[in-house]
């Protein structure tokens, strides 16, 4: 595997998974506005998987498309951050998770508006702006729930304590991202950090939460080593390519 | 009274009633009602098709049917607009759906079992639903009027897509054909009674369309979706379900059997395959949004407590 | 399809489904005790689906397996009644609807023993020892929980009124029930109700509980018409055979 | 003083140390710890294979997983009576895992992925369990001694269970074999970090080892697992995934690397892929439970209240 189809799948993997944890909420949000809201994040994200999906599946050149790398691939060849499979928890859970990779997403989407890559720099542009929205409305929510009540600000806490650990992973290079970066392709995830800590550490003092001191950071989502939530993800995304193999749907 | 009678004159010319007109109690007493509990069945009505957002098999269906119910919280949104200007608010509504005092379309009582039940509901449901809808653009209410324009227009695409889905099961895989079958079987009366029963005998629908609040009778609209619907099942190359179904030369129509009442009335009571399902589900997301829409509004509060002291 | 191999599928499919739900619980229990006999149950139950289907498979002489019918077939070739196909919710609906159940197969097993297809009678046999121990077991839960405290009170009794409409389908006779039971295959199941009413009424009266008065009785699991519940238990159940046909296990 | 030498001379002599015996408090500590850190990982230990038993391929093989599964329910069973001969509740020590004031092993924390992981568990995790609790059978504290007993005859049926899935896998399809390889690899290092680090600084150590409380040094055990493991590792047609691992016929045995003892610390703290998800899942399980346990007590004393009436 190329690096570059590995980058694409991260992508590509990371957006699908999201969108389709976002995708649980469908009818069962705490307000119709954010039924609304949350269908939208979801389709956006259905987006960008099919894009990075799509140039993953051509850059391979072995004739799958973006439905076949999304699902007909095994748990183990998924390449999607870890963060992104967690379960939704409560609505304090999606929004915070959101919050904390839609500013990830964002500064992503706008080095790769750069890239030496034409194709990845279109689909970045594409994609730059609905992101845009969507990480100035979970950073709002994040701040209004941090700093509403005392029940929803306790939750907002445990939903960052939570995730808190699975933050590093977006920034941690390793041998893909490092070849990726020194071609123009992707950016140095290392330097998107600063900024990063700056914007959150901004939401944060608005939303009255505590950033956990600890820099433990799990690894494992981008070489295949899940956690045991996205096997069970996979039965329901994939069931009917799965179990009916060869349809036309 | 000389009032309700220049009101009935005003509804008899066309004209359209706008919230600060003044209306009979019952007039606006059975909009609430009506229009209500639409307001309600979209939002029940996300829960047949948010049961298979996580299995599309498809990114596109995945995204196609994610829109589609999106775009009933929109028609549901609206639609609660529509009944505040008439002096009630959504989390009253709410609360008389959650408590069982109001009532949302029953064929949202009945589960989605396949994946072509998707393509069933955008067609048959949807399809019953635009043929009650349509007429409503020209109601007597304003804003209720200009509430279904907008839906309708989404509505038709809705249905587009079902009988898209459809298409492709009943072309499909032998698995897909027996799923497009049985969907059409479990939908096919159902839907016929989105209708509701004959109003014949009925004292509220002729009130009602006097009103223009009704524009056509049950039997009239069900007969316009089979009359519509007939040909569109053969051209997918399945069988209706109704044994008994014939063209009609002479009505130019065709006669069909009549749905099981009895059936319509027990899920009407509450004894459908999912009411219990589906209210647990809305009450559910209801309780569990609570701490949600307390921390929003607190803190909304804060703000402009804020924005005052400056 | 023969009235018998409906029949059987009916019993294979019931106490499969079941012995489903009741090992979704397997390391969650109330106390180590609860781990353990819920695992029984479901190990009994698992041991019943095997010689049902197995039995159901020999009489359709088609080659398949007890296998093959339980990981191979779509869901609306599924028979077995609604009641075992709903959530757990909690432990308090988990113990109710097994009660409820056990009272019912009870009582079918000790007819089934008598059946006049050797085959049936010889499983009903074995399976009917395990069934009395299970029987009294969920009795004397429902019974304590019943009467334990006002909590424990409160949710059997709205475990009872969300199963109570899933009891009927039971004893509600179809023309293939009819047809097993003209031949004395099957008992008649309008039967069963008498001594399963006062079996229950004795049981609920120990419990403290009220009976709802409602006699309406959701039907369709004979049938293979489901609730939304099932589809998702089999792509649990099934993945695995399904995403990797042909591989043996 | 006299009674510990009298103590320490019954040990040497190989005589049974049973609850009523006078013993020292750091033998009971120790022994609390160690049991109920051994309980701890039989319950925890349900975890990772009761992720697996609603997947399982056959019914068959449900069966054996839910049979095993609660085996080790039994086993935890077994040990909290152990340490309660010692004077500690179960529900003491259950409060003490659930506050994160006592351990369970490690290996749990790690996640199980594949259905090839059931194999890995049974055949490495189990394996290595084994290795530590044979020689526990003739511990110096009677109740544990025999519930060892008990436990060592089950878990080495466990194993060969195991192995059957590996077999299974790493003669089946390219995907079943990707499992399998994909399973030793994840489960080879951590397997081996279950004999703990290299004792030979551990002052806990030599102490537990003269009362007999631990048989062997983690080393041995550890070159005894390595040894017994790589030619069942050639017989699947698997690879270990450790480069450097080769015979070396001078000592009769396998050079083997170290596993990353940062990583186990790691783990240890709370930092494993699954610390945070077990924990979670075990105090769900409790707090979830709370209605019963009162339920049941409060209807048994009911009960004994009614006989003592009577």
């Amino acid at each position: 595997m190329t690096a570059l189809f590995e980058g694409l799948l991260r992508l590509g993997d990371t957006t699908l998974i999201l969108s389709h944890r976002v995708s649980e909420w469908c009818g069962h949000a705490p307000a119709l506005e954010e039924d609304i809201a949350l269908a939208n994040t979801a389709l956006d994200l259905i987006g960008q998987a099919q894009m990075w999906l799509g140039l993953a599946a051509e850059v391979e050149g072995a004739g799958r498309s973006a439905d076949d790398l999304a699902y007909l691939r095994d748990v183990w060849e998924f390449r999607n951050f870890l963060l992104v499979e967690r379960p939704n928890v409560d609505f304090g859970h999606t929004i915070m998770r959101q919050c904390l990779f839609d500013q990830w997403n964002g500064l992503m989407l706008n080095h790769l508006s750069g890239s030496t890559d034409d194709r990845i720099a279109a689909i970045a542009q594409k994609a730059a702006k609905e992101a845009a929205y969507h990480t100035e409305r979970s950073a709002d929510l994040v701040i209004a729930l941090g700093d509403g009540t005392k029940e929803s600000h306790a939750r907002m806490q445990s939903a960052l304590d939570a995730f808190w650990p699975y933050v590093g992973e977006m920034f941690t290079a390793d041998p893909v991202d490092t070849e990726l970066a020194r071609d123009g392709v992707f950016p140095d995830l290392a330097s998107l950090r600063a900024p990063w800590d700056a914007r959150i550490n901004e939401i944060f003092a608005s939303a009255t939460l505590h950033k956990p001191d600890s820099a433990f950071a799990h690894q494992g989502g981008k070489s295949g080593k899940h956690t045991e939530h996205l096997g069970h993800l996979l039965t329901t995304m994939q069931w009917l390519q799965r179990a009916y193999p060869g349809a036309t749907w | 009274s000389p009032q309700e009678r220049a009101f009935q004159e005003r509804i008899d010319r066309g004209e359209k009633i706008e919230p600060k007109d003044w209306m009979p109690d019952g007039y606006r007493k059975t909009l609430i009602r009506q229009i209500g509990q639409h307001a309600h069945s979209e939002i029940v009505g996300q829960l047949p098709e948010g049961n298979w957002i996580t299995r599309a098999p498809t990114l596109e269906r995945k995204a196609i049917l994610l829109a589609k119910v999106q775009d009933e919280a929109g028609h549901g949104l609206y639609l609660y607009c529509a009944a505040e200007t008439l002096g009630v608010s959504r989390d009253e509504l709410t609360m008389a759906l959650l408590e069982g005092r109001m009532k949302y379309s029953s064929i949202f009582n009945y589960p989605t079992l396949t994946w072509a039940d998707m393509g069933a509901v955008g067609w048959l449901v949807d399809g019953a639903a635009i043929m009650n809808q349509v007429p409503l653009q020209r109601t007597s209410y304003g804003p209720y009027a200009r509430a279904m324009v907008r839906i309708c227009k989404e509505e038709s695409f809705h249905q587009r897509q079902g009988f898209d889905i459809m298409m492709k099961m009943a072309k499909g895989t032998e698995a897909q054909r027996k799923m497009a079958q049985n969907a059409l079987d479990r939908f096919w009366f159902p839907a016929l009674m989105m209708f509701g029963p004959s109003d014949k005998d009925s004292v509220h629908s002729a009130q009602s369309m006097a009103w223009r609040i009704k524009m056509n009778t049950n039997d009239e609209l069900r007969q316009k979706f089979v009359d519509q619907t007939m040909p569109q099942i053969d051209y997918l190359g399945l069988t209706c379900p109704d044994p008994d179904i014939a063209w009609n030369a002479d009505k130019g129509g065709y006669d069909f059997s009549e749905p099981d009442w009895s059936e319509f009335f027990d899920v009407l009571r509450g004894n459908g395959p999912c009411n219990a399902d589906r209210m647990q589900a809305r009450r559910k997301a209801w309780e569990d949004g609570a701490w949600v829409r307390d921390g929003l509004m607190a803190h909304a509060a804060k703000k402009s407590a804020q924005m005052a002291a400056e």
